[in-house]
């Protein structure tokens, strides 16, 4: 399937089957997008918060980590994340339907992930709290002297939280494994970065004594190898990275949201050309490790699968009202 | 449109709950230029719409769109209120002021006392709070009762766009810090008459929204609505309730509580926040004070339940949120006791 | 000294409330190795002394020295939490909690419910509270009403010894997130028999310390000696007090609270925390919504005024407080209403 | 009373008067601050909290600023501040006595600074919240094109708290008038600083892009130089500066702190030797700025303003107790 040469990815460690997967993911990611919001729009569901021109970045950082080992604290934005780490398409669909059978049994708004089989950690809607978690968890693994780390990411918008200068300054004093992805996607619902954080994200680090590194979000490749790097730096005990990935966020903030309000369509035309996902099937394409055939059924696959998981979400019952009741507190008092 | 009042013709408009809001904002930022409004987003117009049009009308600086963080927000807003301005700090939802959470309690609540009135924080915090369908755990608290009961603070919940604007004016005009709650569900759902002249509705008095004379139902935001509806329902039934809005939570207006409660004697108190530790366990509490002997059958709390707060899925939401047939039940139940 | 219960007979130290939380501290520590400590300068044995000794027993990472940043304390705790750890989150002061509000509030206390028990949130957040005499406004205050009707938390606030150590255990085995109140007036004034075996008092359990049959007393932590020591003199003048100590403040224990109040049909509730929107409001509520017909009398609150917090001057101080003083005054106007 | 040559403070444009009233309010906050502590040991005061050690950078950053004008939001050791900007010996042992007459009326904690004639912005004790108050003091200047700035300072553990981090980030996206002043005295209660700070707070300027100077605190006219051109740079629109002043608390924490457990006396005597007020004088005395009986009278003075402050406010009456009522809100409802 490869090429003669020795592909970039497989200089910094990604087998072809990973590649592929990777890439995979990414179109799951962006086609359940594509499907949540025509769903929303349907009325079908109330919600849908779109992770579109973020999922290479997010698909990349999760491929540098151990799935069901490493902890994620990932943010509502985080789909390529949630599916890399093992949540199916199946399963997203419940959320976006907010049915019974749904982790969070239809309590929450879609793109609120819970997963604990899968190490994903239960988010919130006010954002960075999530820093502070990934900082306990890591905080968990040096005690207990196991070799993960906690990864967490949130917005460039959200990185001005107290909680997330907390979240460093604790990270660096204890020099815990973990690792902070910041998805700078230029704009916190209107107000663009510049307006929002003075100076950059990735320099913030630096004040805390430990690496900041800024990356080409749509270079999946880039923002591998740099997690893969600081994930090998928390697990020898040299402490937290801080990641900069560089985005676009090409939706409007939400399916609440008319972004051409404080935006030009041509600003958002410019930035979908140079969506990450295309220019990994180009790279994928010219190393050998796809081709026209094997993306159309990587493509039908997806959408099959996709397909199944609506389908089966929108039939699928809501909970039932008593359930309202349930798990305020432990049953049995936790007992622990 | 006009209206006789005291004896004086006010012309009166009919507007929504959301553009009584902006339109108090816009006249007092008219009237006072030390008031100016800081939040996520507001130069857009906010979220909610709230500032819609604004800051084309009064510049960027004084519809100044803030980074993303609470603390910050109403922190700076009490340092510039210190110092003679009248900030408005919008919440983007109120599930999100809990970061700001220390600068309301330990610093605005207590500046004026602390300091023996050498200093004030005549500040504004207003956040858009409630379930409107649709908005799961975060985006529909009611977190009135986290900061009722922290003397220094005032709070207001209006249920009516008359009241809205009237109370912000107020609050606006007030010198100590306001926590002003506006109901996300009234914003388009309510529209009543406001009159074009400047008015203000006092902070700390309740307003009887319906005479009646076998229940007492006691409310504010809303689930006023809920009340007045199901009122109207029962009434077909012969039972005539008697329904206080509170409108300011703090101070309560106890001389209108146990008005109220006295009148009937069968007293029902309706909130949307959980019903442990809400605001309706103190006006339960200084009716049970004062008014004992005149109760003729234990007070009722109708809230949702002690659960965190309402689920996203629309059978959870309804199971969770106070409404009007759940109202007319309990009315009922409350008249046959 | 031993003494018998249950028919078993206990060996029993008397020691202070403060040596109970250490000791029920260090033995969950021994117990599960999962349980550390994190605070500001807990190694050190922490300003109150709590701690002491405990980082050369335990080392300094189960008795972790953070940095001084209460959100984090608290996240920090929840993360651990989250995967398997028992923390014990010390707030130097319950005054400086609020920076940690919205982890509180919005993480802790609805993990749970949120993810549809995926996952749990077992910390326990220690938080010295009330007064002791000369810590003016900000090392004085009574926060438990503000997070007190957030469901999803356990509040705890013991007044003895015995109480401190066995509360505290069953917060400390507990699967829910616990806000353990310890009142620093008990600190060193409070001693009482402890027993050397493991026991643990369950949350949500109410404890009569005093029966009578004119008046009935409902309190929590400090107070409740104030309540005893009155009791005692009241009842020189014939007047016999049910005394009832909360304990837990959520859930309240609502069984134990009607029958203390049905037995006198005079209830007085007493705590330190100012008066509205405070727990006494609930338990009022409570009673006034399901035993109003043997409710002889109003209910009464002897608490602190709605003023922000106890000023610093002894004169102020002594104004502000509930002493027993107050306590034997109020209980004398009630049982002669 | 100048020498020849032109000292180093003139140079910085510093008269020979001014560094000689800077020199008597040292004076002064160090004769208050041991005078608290007999006061409270012989118990007729609660408490006592101490700034010896950081008198010389805390008066000469006060210098740097204009009374009556700027604004001024201390922290709790910050007695040689307060003492610059206006307030009197008078009114510090007033509110260590918590008397009637006293700013707060014996409402709050000594140390807990309140002065609104003086632009000194009322205190509280949980930390840092009064970062926040001074970037919002600084944005009413911009509002208002008024030249003012706002000072703000606080210690290295403090500025740990998620507010300062957002104080940081909203004065760096406005170029708000504010200087912000961490005295970093070594230790937060028993912490010391590298267990408390990952990285240096100096450097956390950098990542909201505006600058960090780091000076020595004992040598006031570097701290001097540094708020004077932080200043310069605030009311020019350039807006924030971080300055780091390195200090040592000679003091323990409070007078309910046994320092002795976590510290050395022998570190604390080396400290003791490095006093900022002893240079300061040693420099005056060299450049004839003071002679030995100069520094005699100054210092006769400082005692008797002392002993007659001591002696009123020990007899002054406390606040009568309904007093404790007063002022939760506006009389008059404020009617602004
Ligand atoms: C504490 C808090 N305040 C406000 C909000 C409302 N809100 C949701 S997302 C958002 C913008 C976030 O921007 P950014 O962090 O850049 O992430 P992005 O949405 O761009 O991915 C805001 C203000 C919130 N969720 N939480
Ligand atoms: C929010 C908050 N948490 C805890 C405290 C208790 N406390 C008072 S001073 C202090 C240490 C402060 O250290 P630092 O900021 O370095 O200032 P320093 O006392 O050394 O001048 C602590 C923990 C507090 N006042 N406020
Ligand atoms: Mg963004
Ligand atoms: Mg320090």
């Amino acid at each position: 399937m490869a090429s003669q040469t020795v592909t970039k990815h497989r200089q910094i460690g990604l087998t072809d089957e990973q590649v592929l997967e990777m890439y995979t993911i990414m179109l799951k990611a962006r086609r359940y997008d594509e499907r949540a919001l025509l769903i929303q729009r349907s009325g079908k569901t109330a919600f849908h918060i779109s992770g579109i021109g973020q999922e290479t970045a997010q698909v990349a950082a999760a491929f540098a980590l151990q799935k069901q080992h490493d902890y994620f604290c990932p943010y509502y934005r985080d789909y390529g994340v949630v599916l890399s780490a093992g949540m199916t398409l199946h399963e997203l669909m419940l959320l976006s339907f907010v049915k019974a059978e749904d982790v969070n049994a239809g309590r929450q708004m879609p793109a609120h992930f819970s997963h604990r089989k899968h190490h994903i950690v239960t988010g919130s809607s006010p954002v960075s709290t999530q820093v502070l978690h990934a900082v306990g968890i890591a905080l968990s693994a040096v005690m207990d002297q196991e070799d993960r780390v906690a990864f967490t990411s949130f917005g460039e918008g959200s990185s001005n939280q107290g909680d997330v200068h907390e979240a460093f300054n604790f990270a660096g004093v204890f020099k815990l494994p973990v690792i902070f992805m910041c998805e700078n996607n230029q704009y916190a619902i209107s107000i663009p970065a510049h307006r929002q954080v003075a100076g950059r994200v990735v320099d913030r680090a630096a004040g805390y004594g430990f690496p900041g590194v800024r990356v080409d979000g749509n270079d999946p490749l880039e923002v591998y190898q740099a997690v893969k790097e600081a994930r090998e730096r928390a697990v020898r005990g040299a402490g937290p990275t801080l990641i900069e990935a560089m985005l676009y966020r090409i939706s409007p903030h939400s399916t609440a949201d008319d972004d051409m309000i404080y935006r030009t369509k041509e600003e958002v035309e410019y930035h979908k050309e140079q969506d990450g996902i295309q220019k990994f099937r180009a790279y994928l394409l010219e190393c050998g490790v796809l081709d026209e055939e094997l993306d159309r059924s990587v493509n039908e696959e997806v959408m099959r699968e996709l397909n199944e998981a609506t389908k089966y979400a929108d039939k699928a019952p809501y909970p039932s009202p008593e359930d309202a009741l349930k798990h305020v507190y432990a049953e049995d008092g936790g007992g622990i | 449109m006009s209206m006789l009042k005291t004896g004086v013709a006010y012309k009166m408009a009919i507007m929504t709950y959301l553009e009584a809001i902006r339109s108090a904002m816009s006249e007092e930022m008219e009237r006072d230029e030390n008031v100016f409004v800081l939040g996520e987003d507001v130069g857009k117009g906010g979220v909610m719409n709230a500032t819609k049009g604004m800051r084309d009308r009064f510049g960027e600086r004084r519809v100044l769109d803030t980074p993303l963080a609470e603390s910050a927000i109403v922190g700076v807003a009490i340092g510039a209120a210190m110092v003679g301005k009248k900030p408005i700090a919008e919440i983007q939802f109120a599930d999100f002021i809990f970061p700001a959470a220390n600068q309301i309690i330990s610093e605005a609540a207590k500046i004026r006392y602390r300091s023996n009135n050498d200093w004030q924080c005549p500040i504004v915090i207003r956040a858009p709070y409630g379930a409107t369908g649709g908005g799961g755990l975060y985006h529909s608290q009611c977190p009135e009762a986290v900061f009722f009961g922290t003397p220094g603070l005032k709070i207001v919940a209006p249920s009516s766009a008359y009241d809205a604007k009237g109370l912000l004016k107020a609050a606006l005009r007030d010198g100590d810090p306001v926590l002003f709650f506006e109901h996300k569900k009234c914003y388009l759902y309510v529209s009543d008459e406001v009159p074009d002249e400047d008015y203000t509705v006092p902070i700390g008095k309740a307003a009887v929204k319906r005479e009646g004379d076998d229940i007492t139902v006691i409310s504010y935001g809303m689930t006023v609505h809920h009340v007045l509806k199901a009122a109207e329902e029962v009434q077909k039934e012969g039972i005539s309730a008697h329904v206080l809005d509170l409108r300011t939570l703090q101070p309560l207006d106890v001389p209108a509580i146990l008005e109220a409660a006295a009148k009937t004697g069968k007293v029902m108190i309706v909130h949307e926040d959980n019903k442990t530790g809400g605001v309706g366990a103190e006006v339960a509490a200084i009716i049970s004070e004062h008014k004992l002997y005149e109760l003729d059958v234990p007070i009722m709390r109708l809230c949702a339940p002690d659960v965190p707060a309402v689920g996203m899925a629309p059978t959870l939401e309804k199971f969770y949120l106070p409404n009007a047939d759940k109202v007319r039940d309990a009315m009922r139940l409350l008249a046959e006791m």
